[in-house]
């Protein structure tokens, strides 16, 4: 497109789209923020044709699943033409577009519920217990990372490197199980694990959905000690197992920074050896600990899928995998999209943290 | 004869290489610098004379040690102090500015808050009347637009501009003994020139002591007053500049002045 | 000599675990008296001098499955690892050297997979594919491609920079030998020490699938399978059930870290 | 008189970086005789590295001929242009950089003869490796072995395998210790005289171009401001910009002292050009004409220079 001046009236009414790119594209700050927002939406989209298709390519026929071992063909056909299967995929697939731009990810075939009803329920198990145990993660590996850095070399160093390539090892489900057998079978700390709460108490008032919250919000100490006591298990077992890779990533980019030459000038010029670590070197570490976290956020998730599985904790892990396992496609897809859109709503939170700490970000 | 201000005796260094095995990278360093003086320290790459200065500063990498050796500064062996009043000493008494400014300075710090951290490091003064001084030091550097520069992040600048603001730095140290280690290496010859005109004139100034650590005679010959040549670790000749260039005694030293390249005569074979 | 082996400790221990894990599958299974899958009458029995890692619900031996599952879990994983290597690096390279619309398409098709958790994806696909080793293999396989595909191609950025690319190009090389023969060995490195650590990953990812009932399932003798029979009985105390295929399939994974990181001291050197 | 090897008539280049366009490479001609060395001097970003990657074709002129052995080379397809890359050999800046690190030296000096089916046996190989003060047990050595020297030797060699008419030098010496700086150029002298070879020698130091070069161009923001003999440049320098760069390089002999020419100032942006000498903002002697598109002004002997003070001594 080229524009040439004074040849008329079109070029002193440039279209309103061009305006509004040009003023978008002055800020820099702004143009970034566009230019990402576009991305994620784009991958978004990428999200939902592969979610689609690749369940739907699920050899076992839902139709079959859902009519039972005894059902003859006549029946089956009949629940196939229910659920829509005998439409041709991509009759199937403008369908489920469809419903998913009204905010409606179809109904799970084992409960006949709408699919977002059902996540929305369960994802504060979840997140309570994912939240939990990214602080755990933090409070662990923070100061493990930044000392194993410090004293890079020294037998604190090997130590803590030790324990991250061991915890990089740990299967989750069975350093569960071991927490689970010492904690509960043998020294009965920790109660069953069977879910959020005692059998017999009751959920407290919804507000956030996190049971510990909503206690304290309802002022009811006694529940919330209960969520507490059924919280910190799973929680520290899963905050075990991230802070290994988070450890390292910490350790790592302390390691780089502080072999950087403008330490070496803030050590020349007097800087107080703490100031150094505390102010330059750690903020500096934490642009490359945060473009990785994603894959903390990874080991988060797919941590959860497990334990809550073994701690029987009725979350969206425990759902997928119950979807899973009975061909409920439009849950996994449900599934599959929620995960995904967090995902790429945390990369950018993360982006534009990244672009407020980092000015050569900012301003190129 | 005054007292010089700084003596190196001796120093022995050995480094831990990536193998594991050690190497000894200084073998009985000993030279000494006077008060006010412009002393240069010169040598090829890997001859020990940034390790040299990284010792005198109390920086050496984790994997480099003092073997043996002693450093007098003002009285005392800097060797033998506890770490913590060594690291007093450090921007004080010595500071250092570095090649390749622009990595040295923090990339996530606005430069006139860098200033200003020196200035209140080493002249108690409060926030704000820091950063004022701040910005004096930094037009003392030789730069311009001073409120609107100190704004500027460390990316932002050229490597020039990028020295003035490590050099203002060192104007708020005020130190004793100032060490330059390559301070133009990968700046422009222009920029250079500029740079090395305005390290002479502070070091007039305030009568600071200089150490200049540099590859090329061409810069001993303009700013330095005496130089020690080193090579493999070891001091081979010290001698004035105008002696050393009229008669250097050491075969290195002879060797380095046979293959010196002059731009204000013609090329030597054609001769 | 004894420097040199305590700097490269996590090497030779992870290597000599390895070795010690490939050993116990190449001829373990001969040595073992019962059967992997044979039900007999002792059920739950404690470990004895009979039964070394005691037995489970049906009354197999958990050693001989424990031994059994070795042989069954370092395929998987080797496969794996090679694999995802070898297809990740290959396109890796060339969006790497060419770069354009080819890579930014890719690269999205990358992000699109990267928002997946490995072990999610592969739970996905492994439930659509069904439940088998070869899906498992495909399943994992898949979730770790784009791992190397991104390693490669950053790599690519860079030395397709550097000057002995250009070098490559101005004595007269074709892209194609550019390409292969010069840049994509020096790109190798970080993905050899991706490779351990992938190996290690997967043979935790298909554990974790098969304790969760997907990919290998009962009654196949394998270390998550058999963890998984352990879970049931974790209130009533049978630790042995799950003890000991947990402590072989963590020692396994362990290995694998241990080399990870030890050919990362070991290149780094270079 | 013979015809020039190559010809550079009017090369531009661009780049786009975001929003902003880089002037890398303003309208710049000249020529190179066969078995002469001529030197592109000019501070970092002054263009004469782009320069040199168009004229190898590692980029792709925005505009412009370039002329080698009469033949456009910006229009050759890759494969003919493979062909022409034979005579055309390039020696590269950082030797720690320039060999793949992977290569023995054997296979390093191998392949330019291998590619044109030139290779017979290991003699060749020795032969290449004798010329630049190697001998045959640097054979086996991967660059890592070899020391930065020798490295920057076996890049020589390497380009020199096929017996190019022209080769680019890169800043070949500009990461060598002193000593070794003048012996790497002795050496670039011999080679020179012994196959004839026509040098580009690309350098921001204008002590080793006194020593190697009989033609110089100084470059500054993207154009040629002065060219002509060494000698003449060297002691008459007639740009502004020549003469502040020359008195900016140290002597080593405390026995000389000059008077600094100190410009003011850093080197404007290669974003937006203004029209005019490039040095109008940072020159002591800029007047009104300065700002008005500047030609050359000869001096004599084929010594040129775009500045109003070499007009009037012209």
């Amino acid at each position: 497109m080229t524009t040439t001046p004074d040849t008329g009236a079109m070029d002193n009414s440039p279209s309103l789209w061009l305006t509004f790119w040009e003023i978008i594209r002055s800020y820099p700050l702004l143009h970034y923020l566009f230019r990402r927002l576009g991305l994620a939406l784009l991958t978004l989209v990428g999200i939902v044709v592969v979610a689609f298709f690749l369940t739907s390519v699920l050899p076992g026929n839902p139709a079959v699943v859902r009519a039972g071992p005894l059902a003859n063909e006549e029946r089956i056909q009949k629940y196939e033409k229910e659920m829509g299967l005998d439409r041709p995929l991509a009759v199937q697939f403008g369908d489920y577009v469809i419903h998913l731009g009204q905010g409606n990810l179809g109904e799970s075939w084992t409960s006949r519920r709408p699919v977002q009803d059902e996540l929305k329920e369960r994802l504060p198990a979840t997140a309570e217990l994912g939240i939990a145990a990214f602080v755990a993660t933090l409070a662990i590996s923070l100061p493990l990372g930044i000392l194993a850095a410090v004293y890079s070399g020294t037998a604190i160093d090997w130590a803590i490197r030790l324990f991250a390539t061991f915890g990089a090892s740990v299967a989750l489900f069975w350093l569960a199980l071991i927490c689970i057998h010492l904690f509960y079978y043998k020294w009965h700390i920790a109660p069953p694990p069977l879910d959020r709460l005692t059998i017999g108490i009751d959920e407290p008032p919804n507000v956030t959905g996190f049971f510990t919250i909503d206690s304290l919000l309802a002022g009811d100490i006694d529940t919330f000690r209960d969520a507490l006591n059924h919280l910190w298990l799973p929680a520290l077992t899963l905050a075990f197992v991230v802070s290994a890779p988070m450890t390292k990533m910490i350790r790592a980019a302390m390691l780089d920074v502080l072999d950087k030459d403008f330490i070496r000038t803030a050590r020349a010029v007097g800087v107080p050896f703490r100031q150094i670590i505390l102010v330059d070197a750690l903020r500096n570490a934490f642009i490359p600990v945060l473009t990785t976290s994603g894959i903390v956020f990874g080991y988060l998730v797919a941590g959860n899928v497990i334990v809550e599985r073994v701690f029987s904790w009725a979350g969206i892990g425990q759902y997928v995998w119950q979807a899973l396992d009975v061909n409920n496609l439009n849950a996994v897809r449900g599934f599959i999209l929620l995960i995904a859109t967090v995902y790429i709503l945390l990369n950018l939170v993360i982006d534009l943290l990244y672009s407020l700490i980092d000015p050569r970000i900012r301003l190129n | 004869m005054t007292e010089p201000l700084l003596a190196i005796e001796n120093l022995y260094v050995t480094l831990i290489d990536d193998r594991g095995k050690s190497k000894t990278i200084l073998q009985g360093v000993s030279f000494e610098i006077y008060p006010n003086e412009v002393m240069g320290l010169v040598g090829e790459s890997g001859s020990g004379k940034s390790m040299t200065a990284l010792a005198l500063m109390g920086l050496l990498p984790h994997r480099a040690q003092i073997h043996s050796g002693r450093i007098w500064f003002g009285g005392q062996n800097l060797l033998a102090l506890p770490k913590r009043e060594f690291s007093a000493l450090r921007g004080s008494q010595i500071a250092m500015i570095f090649q390749n400014p622009r990595a040295a300075l923090n990339p996530l710090m606005r430069v006139g808050n860098q200033v200003a951290r020196v200035v209140r490091l080493h002249q108690g003064l409060g926030k704000r009347a820091a950063y004022g001084k701040g910005l004096d030091l930094l037009q003392q550097a030789g730069i311009t637009d001073t409120s609107i520069r100190a704004r500027a992040y460390p990316h932002q600048l050229s490597g020039g501009m990028a020295q003035r603001v490590l050099i203002a730095m060192m104007l708020a140290c005020q130190p004793r003994l100032l060490i330059a280690d390559e301070p133009t290496t990968g700046l422009d010859v222009t920029i250079q020139a500029q740079i090395f005109e305005l390290i002479k004139a502070i070091q007039v100034e305030l009568g600071t002591t200089l150490l200049l650590i540099t590859h090329d005679l061409g810069v001993v010959s303009e700013v330095c007053q005496r130089v020690a040549v080193m090579q493999a670790g070891k001091i081979q000749e010290v001698a004035a500049v105008a002696d050393l260039f009229a008669h250097p005694q050491h075969p290195y030293t002879q060797h380095l002045m046979s293959t010196l390249l002059r731009v204000d005569r013609p090329a030597n074979y054609r001769e | 000599m004894l420097r040199m082996l305590l700097r490269h400790f996590t090497l030779l221990l992870g290597s000599a675990i390895l070795m010690g894990f490939i050993a116990v599958a190449w001829v373990g299974p001969d040595q073992m008296k019962y059967e992997p899958e044979k039900v007999s009458r002792n059920t739950y029995e404690k470990p004895s001098p009979e039964y070394r890692f005691g037995t489970d619900k049906f009354g197999r031996d958990i050693l001989t499955r424990v031994v059994y599952a070795t042989r069954l879990d370092l395929r998987i994983a080797m496969t794996v690892a090679v694999v995802s290597f070898v297809v990740g690096s290959v396109i890796g390279a060339i969006v790497g050297y060419y770069g354009g619309r080819l890579d930014s398409i890719l690269m999205r098709g990358v992000d699109i997979l990267f928002a997946f958790p490995a072990f999610l994806l592969a739970m996905v696909i492994t439930g659509v594919l069904g439940d088998s080793e070869k899906n498992v293999i495909t399943a994992v396989t898949i979730a770790y491609i784009p791992y190397f595909v991104r390693l490669t191609r950053g790599q690519m950025l860079t030395v397709r920079t550097l000057q002995y690319a250009d070098a490559a190009i101005s004595i007269g090389n074709p892209s194609w030998r550019v390409i292969l023969i010069h840049l994509l060995p020096n790109t190798l490195t970080p993905s050899l020490i991706q490779m351990s650590m992938v190996a290690g990953w997967a043979i935790l990812d298909t554990a974790g699938l098969a304790f969760l009932g997907l990919g290998i399932t009962s009654p196949t003798a394998e270390w998550g399978v058999m963890i998984s029979d352990g879970a049931q009985r974790i209130t009533t105390g049978e630790w042995w059930m799950w003890l000991y295929p947990g402590a072989a399939l963590v020692l396994a994974a362990f290995a694998f870290n241990l080399i990870g990181d030890g050919l990362r001291n070991l290149l780094r050197l270079q | 008189m013979t015809e020039p090897i190559l010809q550079i008539e009017h090369l531009v280049k661009h780049f786009r970086e975001g929003r902003h366009t880089i002037h890398a490479v303003n309208d710049v001609s000249f020529e190179v005789y066969p078995g002469e060395a001529v030197a592109l001097v000019g501070e970092s970003g002054c263009g004469k590295s782009t320069t040199a990657q168009c004229i190898i074709r590692l980029q792709k002129p925005t505009s412009g001929r370039i002329l080698f052995n009469g033949e456009d080379i910006t229009l050759l397809s890759a494969r003919q242009m493979r062909q022409r890359r034979r005579s055309l050999q390039m020696v590269y800046q950082d030797p720690n950089e320039s060999l793949n690190p992977q290569f023995s030296v054997r296979r390093t000096l191998r392949e330019p003869l291998a590619l044109y089916g030139l290779y017979q046996n290991k003699t060749q190989i020795l032969a290449a490796l004798h010329r630049v003060n190697l001998d045959q047990n640097h054979l086996g050595r991967r660059p890592h072995q070899l020391s930065g020297g020798q490295k920057q030797r076996v890049g020589m060699a390497r380009a020199m395998m096929t017996q190019p008419q022209f080769v680019v030098l890169d800043e070949p010496t500009s990461s060598l210790d002193m000593s070794l700086r003048l012996q790497t150029l002795n050496l670039l002298r011999e080679l020179q005289r012994e196959f004839n070879m026509a040098y580009l020698f690309i350098s921001h130091d204008l002590s080793t171009v006194r020593h190697l070069c009989d033609r110089v161009l100084v470059m500054y923001l993207g154009r040629i401001v002065e060219a002509g003999r060494v000698e003449d440049v060297f002691n008459h320098p007639r740009h502004v910009y020549t003469q502040a760069l020359l008195s900016a390089i140290p002597i080593p002999d405390p026995t000389v002292h000059r008077q600094r020419l100190l410009l003011a100032g850093e080197t404007p942006s290669a974003r937006q050009l203004k029209p005019g000498c490039g040095l109008q903002n940072r020159c002591p002697h800029t007047t009104a004409e300065c700002r008005l598109p500047v030609p050359f002004y000869p001096v004599g002997n084929g010594h040129v220079a775009a500045c109003r003070l070499a007009k009037e001594e012209a």
